[in-house]
């Protein structure tokens, strides 16, 4: 260890002077350099929060549901009879522009340790993704390595892929978003916290051997001049090994059930130092970790390093010493590596030993919980509009139908059918509705209930206004399990904005939780476990705030739900919420003239309970034949997608266009007439909150009239033919094949050979 | 009243499998199977009158699907249970693996779209002659979900003309009229081929998974609860009347 | 205990398709790279075998036997391989 | 138009993380194969390059290229190749 822990290799690590001092200050005088390289990457934005802890303070956390909130590593919601959930969802937006495929494969390992770390079976994964223009052939080359990276690890687990949204925008181009979410079932009184404790248990680390990968990944050691060797000694990339990850699922899941471990701790970012600190913090006791004792890759590595590499498919447990034989007997029938790394200690101090010498030895929960906060003064943007752009800046094409065939094929609208065919979405039984609807179902087996899961977020709405575009997107998050039959119950989140020590991109994130507290707490849907991604910039220019929102919704019978496709001919169509939908921030904005700007509508918060309390009630009465969330692009791409999801066969199990053989000649289409108060192709392509279109056999009609009561409502027109037609004012101003515009809206492989 | 003992059917955890308990699940909705799991160190295969080895990447699918698992302990126990005429039905990874073991012929390589495609397939059945497809009838269509990177199966032309002559190749796909044609073949087999099974009939592996597919109420469907019905009624001593 | 390094070289089979050799070599002309042909993806296997004393035939022998029974699948698959003097 | 034949290894780099490697060398011993450490599992591509009267320069900047866009990942990849005379 020849490196003095000098306030200048601080602010090599990316520690700041005040917080050097600081350091000073808790440890008595220089640290070790052991030590200041836990403090920085203890201290790093990614592990501390400093700059967002203060406000996410705002979101709503508890609810009669609400099992854990956050501060582990999943929140757990109770489902009934005894099954709870746990949720989370994480970013892994750096790793994926570095190398997409492992970034975004080291994405989903990492947050699937997070579900089976508190002893839930992972039971699904979603991924929601954005990147630049597919026009450019990096993007491409992104978008096909990050669905790569996430089939290829999540197939591997077992785990499907359910959901997921995709997004292209130039401003993310230079800093693509990956957010993968899982979620897992457990007993609800089977919870695992990650808490060290009983002084003499010991610590054991299990899985992977230890490498350089990551090192620093979370501060900036990468540029470290430490010495000569300092190529060697660079940061690799993670590479996942999906296969030990399925291996540690099985046995960690065998001993949290034979209650072979006192507790369980993922490594993630800063590796054993985060994982044992928050452990020792979290159970008030100290931990003594022998550095040398941990199994390598690459035997010339430094104590530093082994305590802040990030390799993956690693756990840490503590153990009572009766138990460490049983738990190496899973372990070896699994041919996992497992090594006592430590033990609890009553010092409550956080110890690191090489080869029998103290090097390290930090008060746990100053390190672990008392990191400085930071709140940057913040200012709104110039570039924030309060007033929408007038109508008649832009002129209406002519022709309405192109515009529909367009948006269809506008890469944010088209089907995602390539990607999602890349993923496994029903390995393990539970899957009741398959990618390509509203909502992700599943089924809890041995029970009559069910659980929907959807990740949302309108990233352009967001930066035309945070406040509104946030709130939205957990509105539209609640809306599409609500279309699908399923009760919202709880959030966790994603909060991927730019660089937070500037004050005018920090009045996005402060107004951007809001909108989501708010939301959230008329919803009745706590926010229970989330994650904060902050510096998407690239050349000083920051991604379009993007807080993505990620919902649970139950069923007590599951075979009470429906899904988006237009069922029989004769149905009648209904339009559920306002007649109001805004150019602003639409995809028809966007792709018809080229521009994002002016001002989205807010969502009613009251309006928008109770029409999705209506849809749900007509799902559970058995009225409403197929629902479907009016959202990106408007009304006609609503009732267009409702068209071509119809060309399944078979039941509703098959939701799932058949490509080969005569089958396109059972698409059902529609014949509408649209009511309005809005110029025709804002009424058409407009996007606007709390509306949903769906489908009622004509008998069924009058007592969803009444359940709607004074909720807006209109008769659209019926399900029949093969033919989309939407009228308004006697004007045709749709008459299009749904053959054709099915074509329309998979044409996504094309864009991308 | 006669009661007629269970079906026992094993099936095979290799680390890395993933169908396991799929197909364990799939097998425990049928009143007359039952389930058991053999780990892949056993050296036995005990009593069972049926195996399965599942779907799923055993070790990975590292350095070829199936190559490592065919060396484990229970894959000696396999072929000889295989040899004695007992019934076999490789799932996807498992099809892999039997190939690998040389208990079935040909081999699978990388789909030719070089991606993993998970989509539903229409299968015909063209044997239906098999203790695997007995409770179908030739020519019928089955729907069911393939999920895979390595299902593009190849063999010899000389093996493959035994094996037509043979009546060896199960399962092919179809579209949804049950014709051949382009684009309903997921990744490239050889003359469409989605199963096969061995000389005597006694060992069947197939791409897609009809574990996921016995609960009508499931986005599997229940297409491929045929598959176990035939293995079931196959073994079953007759009911007397 | 000494060891050797060896090199193993599996390529597909003259005959048996190569999907990852057939999307690369179309894909190279798209990149600015004509008048390529014949592209086959293969796998290179490196590994350090313990001699313990063993001729370097022995080892070959073993070499030889690991590459039939695992490395390579006959069916699909050839092979070669080199022992480190 | 004549050819040449050119032959890629493409390897994981030192430090990189070889599941597959990793897994083979653990499985060995059960298979009855002893001894054996360091497995480390790449590729290795065979392409004929038309020469088109180019010098064997040219040629051998045209396959670096060709690695380092396509054949290899040079983020978590080494490469080398071999040019035939
Ligand atoms: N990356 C992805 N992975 C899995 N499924 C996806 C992905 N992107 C989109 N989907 C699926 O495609 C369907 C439509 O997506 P989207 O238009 O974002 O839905 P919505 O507007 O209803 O939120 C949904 O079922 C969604 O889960
Ligand atoms: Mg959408």
């Amino acid at each position: 260890m020849s490196a003095r822990a000098t306030v200048e290799a601080a602010v090599k690590l990316g520690l700041t002077a005040e917080e050097y001092a600081h350091i000073r200050e808790i440890q008595g005088g220089e640290p070790t350099y052991v030590e200041l390289a836990i403090y920085s990457l203890m201290w790093s934005e990614h592990c501390s929060y400093k700059h967002s802890r203060p406000i996410l303070g705002r979101f709503p956390t508890s609810g009669p549901r609400v099992l854990q909130g956050p501060g582990e590593n999943a929140g757990i919601i109770d489902v009934g009879d005894g099954w709870a959930v746990a949720m989370k969802v994480e970013s892994h937006n750096h790793p994926s522009a570095v190398e997409p495929f492992q970034g975004a494969a080291t994405g989903v390992g990492g947050i699937v340790r997070d579900i089976f770390t508190m002893g839930a079976r992972p039971i699904i994964s979603l991924d929601s993704l954005r990147f630049g223009e597919l026009d450019e052939p990096r993007q491409r080359f992104l978008f096909d390595g990050v669905v790569g990276g996430i089939g290829f690890y999540g197939n591997c687990l077992g785990v499907p892929t359910v959901g997921g949204e995709v997004y292209f925008e130039p401003s993310y181009a230079g800093n693509c978003l990956v957010n993968a979410m899982s979620a897992g079932l457990l007993r609800a009184d089977k919870i695992v916290r990650a808490k060290a404790a009983g002084i003499g248990n010991k610590v054991v680390l299990i899985g992977s051997k230890t490498g350089r990968d990551g090192i620093g990944g979370a501060s900036v050691l990468a540029s470290q001049e430490f010495d000569e060797t300092l190529e060697e000694k660079r940061p690799s990339v993670q590479v996942g090994d999906p296969f030990t990850e399925k291996k540690l699922i099985e046995a960690c899941l065998e001993m949290l059930g034979g209650d072979l471990v006192v507790s369980m701790q993922d490594l993630g970012a800063a590796g054993l130092t985060s994982s044992s600190s928050e452990m020792a913090s979290k159970g008030h006791v100290g931990l003594d970790i022998h550095a040398d004792r941990v199994p390598l890759r690459e035997a010339d590595m430094e104590p530093w390093e082994i305590m802040i590499s990030e390799s993956q498919e690693r756990m840490l447990a503590i153990v009572s010493p009766a138990r460490l034989s049983d738990v190496r007997e899973v372990c070896a029938r699994w041919d996992l590596d497992c090594t006592e790394i430590g033990e609890v200690t009553d010092s409550k101090m956080l110890r690191i030993f090489w080869h029998g010498e103290r090097v390290g030895n930090i008060p746990a929960r100053r390190l672990a919980d008392e990191a400085p906060v930071i709140r940057t003064p913040s200012f709104k943007p110039d570039y924030i509009s309060d007033k929408p752009v007038a109508i008649n800046t832009y002129e209406r094409p002519d022709d309405l139908g192109a515009v529909l065939v367009e948006l269809l094929a506008a890469p944010n609208i088209a089907s995602k059918r390539w990607a999602y065919e890349q993923y496994d979405y029903i390995v393990q039984a539970n899957t009741v509705q398959i990618p390509g609807s509203d909502a992700a179902v599943l089924r809890i087996k041995d029970t009559s209930r069910g659980i929907a899961f959807t990740i949302d977020c309108n990233g352009r709405h967001c930066y035309l206004d945070p406040y509104r575009g946030a709130k939205a997107a957990v509105a539209e998050a609640a809306r599409n399990l609500s279309c699908a039959g399923a009760l919202p119950v709880a959030v966790t989140d994603c909060l991927n904005f730019g660089n937070p020590e500037k004050g005018d991109m920090y009045w996005t994130f402060e107004q951007a939780v809001e909108g989501m507290a708010e939301a959230c707490e008329a919803l009745d849907t706590p926010v229970v476990s989330g994650n904060v991604s902050f510096y998407n910039e690239s050349f000083g220019k920051p991604i379009y705030p993007t807080p993505v929102v990620g919902m649970l919704g139950v069923y007590d019978d599951v075979s009470i739900h429906t899904d988006q496709r237009f069922k029989d001919d004769g149905d009648v169509i209904l339009l559920l919420g306002p007649d109001s939908a805004a150019l602003d921030g639409s995809e028809y904005q966007k792709t018809m003239f080229g521009q994002v700007e002016g001002r989205v509508p807010d969502v009613d918060l009251a309006l928008e309970k109770a029409v999705q309390r209506v849809v749900r009630d007509g799902i559970a009465r058995r009225l409403v034949k197929s629902a479907h969330d009016c959202a990106d692009g408007g009304l006609a791409v609503g009732l267009a997608e409702c068209c071509i999801s119809s060309g399944a066969t078979g039941g509703a199990a098959f939701a799932d266009p058949d490509r080969v053989g005569p089958s396109r000649a059972r698409f059902r289409g529609a014949d509408v007439e649209i009511k309005t108060t809005l110029r025709d192709d804002v009424a058409l392509f407009g996007e606007g909150p709390s509306r949903i279109v769906l489908s009622v056999a004509p008998t069924h009609l009058p007592a969803f009239r009444q359940l709607a009561g004074e909720l807006p409502l209109a008769v659209l027109g019926r399900v029949t033919g093969a033919v989309l037609r939407c009228t308004i004012e006697e004007n045709v101003l749709i008459d299009l094949p749904v053959g054709e515009l099915s074509e329309a809206y998979e044409s996504l492989p094309d864009r991308l050979d | 009243m006669i009661t007629v003992p269970a079906v026992r059917f094993g099936v095979v955890v290799f680390p890395g499998s993933n169908c396991d308990a799929d197909a364990r699940h799939a097998l425990s909705t049928f009143g007359d199977a039952d389930v058991r799991l053999l780990w892949h160190k056993d050296t036995s295969v005990g009593d069972v009158q049926a195996i399965v080895l599942p779907g799923g990447f055993s070790y990975g699918d590292y350095l070829r699907c199936g190559a490592i698992a065919r060396f484990s302990p229970i894959m000696q126990a396999v072929t000889e249970f295989a040899e004695a005429g007992g019934l076999v039905l490789g799932i996807c990874n498992g099809f892999q693996i039997l190939t690998e073991a040389g208990l079935l012929p040909g081999a699978l390589l990388r789909n030719t779209g070089l991606k993993f495609v998970c989509r539903y397939v229409n299968l015909k059945v063209e044997n239906a002659a098999t203790p695997f497809t007995g409770a179908c009838r030739e020519g019928d269509l089955l729907r069911i979900v393939v999920k895979h990177n390595e299902g593009n199966y190849t063999v010899d032309p000389a093996t493959y003309t035994k094996m037509q002559a043979n009546r060896q190749i199960v399962l092919r796909y179809v579209d949804a009229r049950g014709e051949r044609a382009a684009g309903a073949n997921p990744n490239g087999a050889l003359d469409d081929i989605a199963g096969v099974c061995n000389e005597h009939g006694n060992v069947f592996g197939m791409m897609p998974h009809p574990e996921n597919s016995v609960e009508a109420e499931l986005a599997g469907g229940a297409d491929g609860g045929k598959i176990f019905r035939s293995m079931i009624d196959a073994l079953r001593p007759a009911v007397p009347a | 205990m000494s060891t050797v390094h060896v090199r193993v070289y599996v390529t597909p089979k003259r005959g048996i398709l190569d999907p990852q050799g057939v999307t690369i070599e179309r894909a190279l002309p798209a990149l600015g790279f004509d008048g390529v042909s014949g592209v086959r993806v293969g796998k290179f296997i490196e590994l350090d075998v313990a001699v313990d004393g063993g001729s370097p035939e022995v080892v070959r022998a073993e070499v030889d036997e690991m590459c039939r029974k695992l490395l390579a699948n006959p069916i699909i698959e050839d092979f070669t391989f080199e022992v480190d003097a």
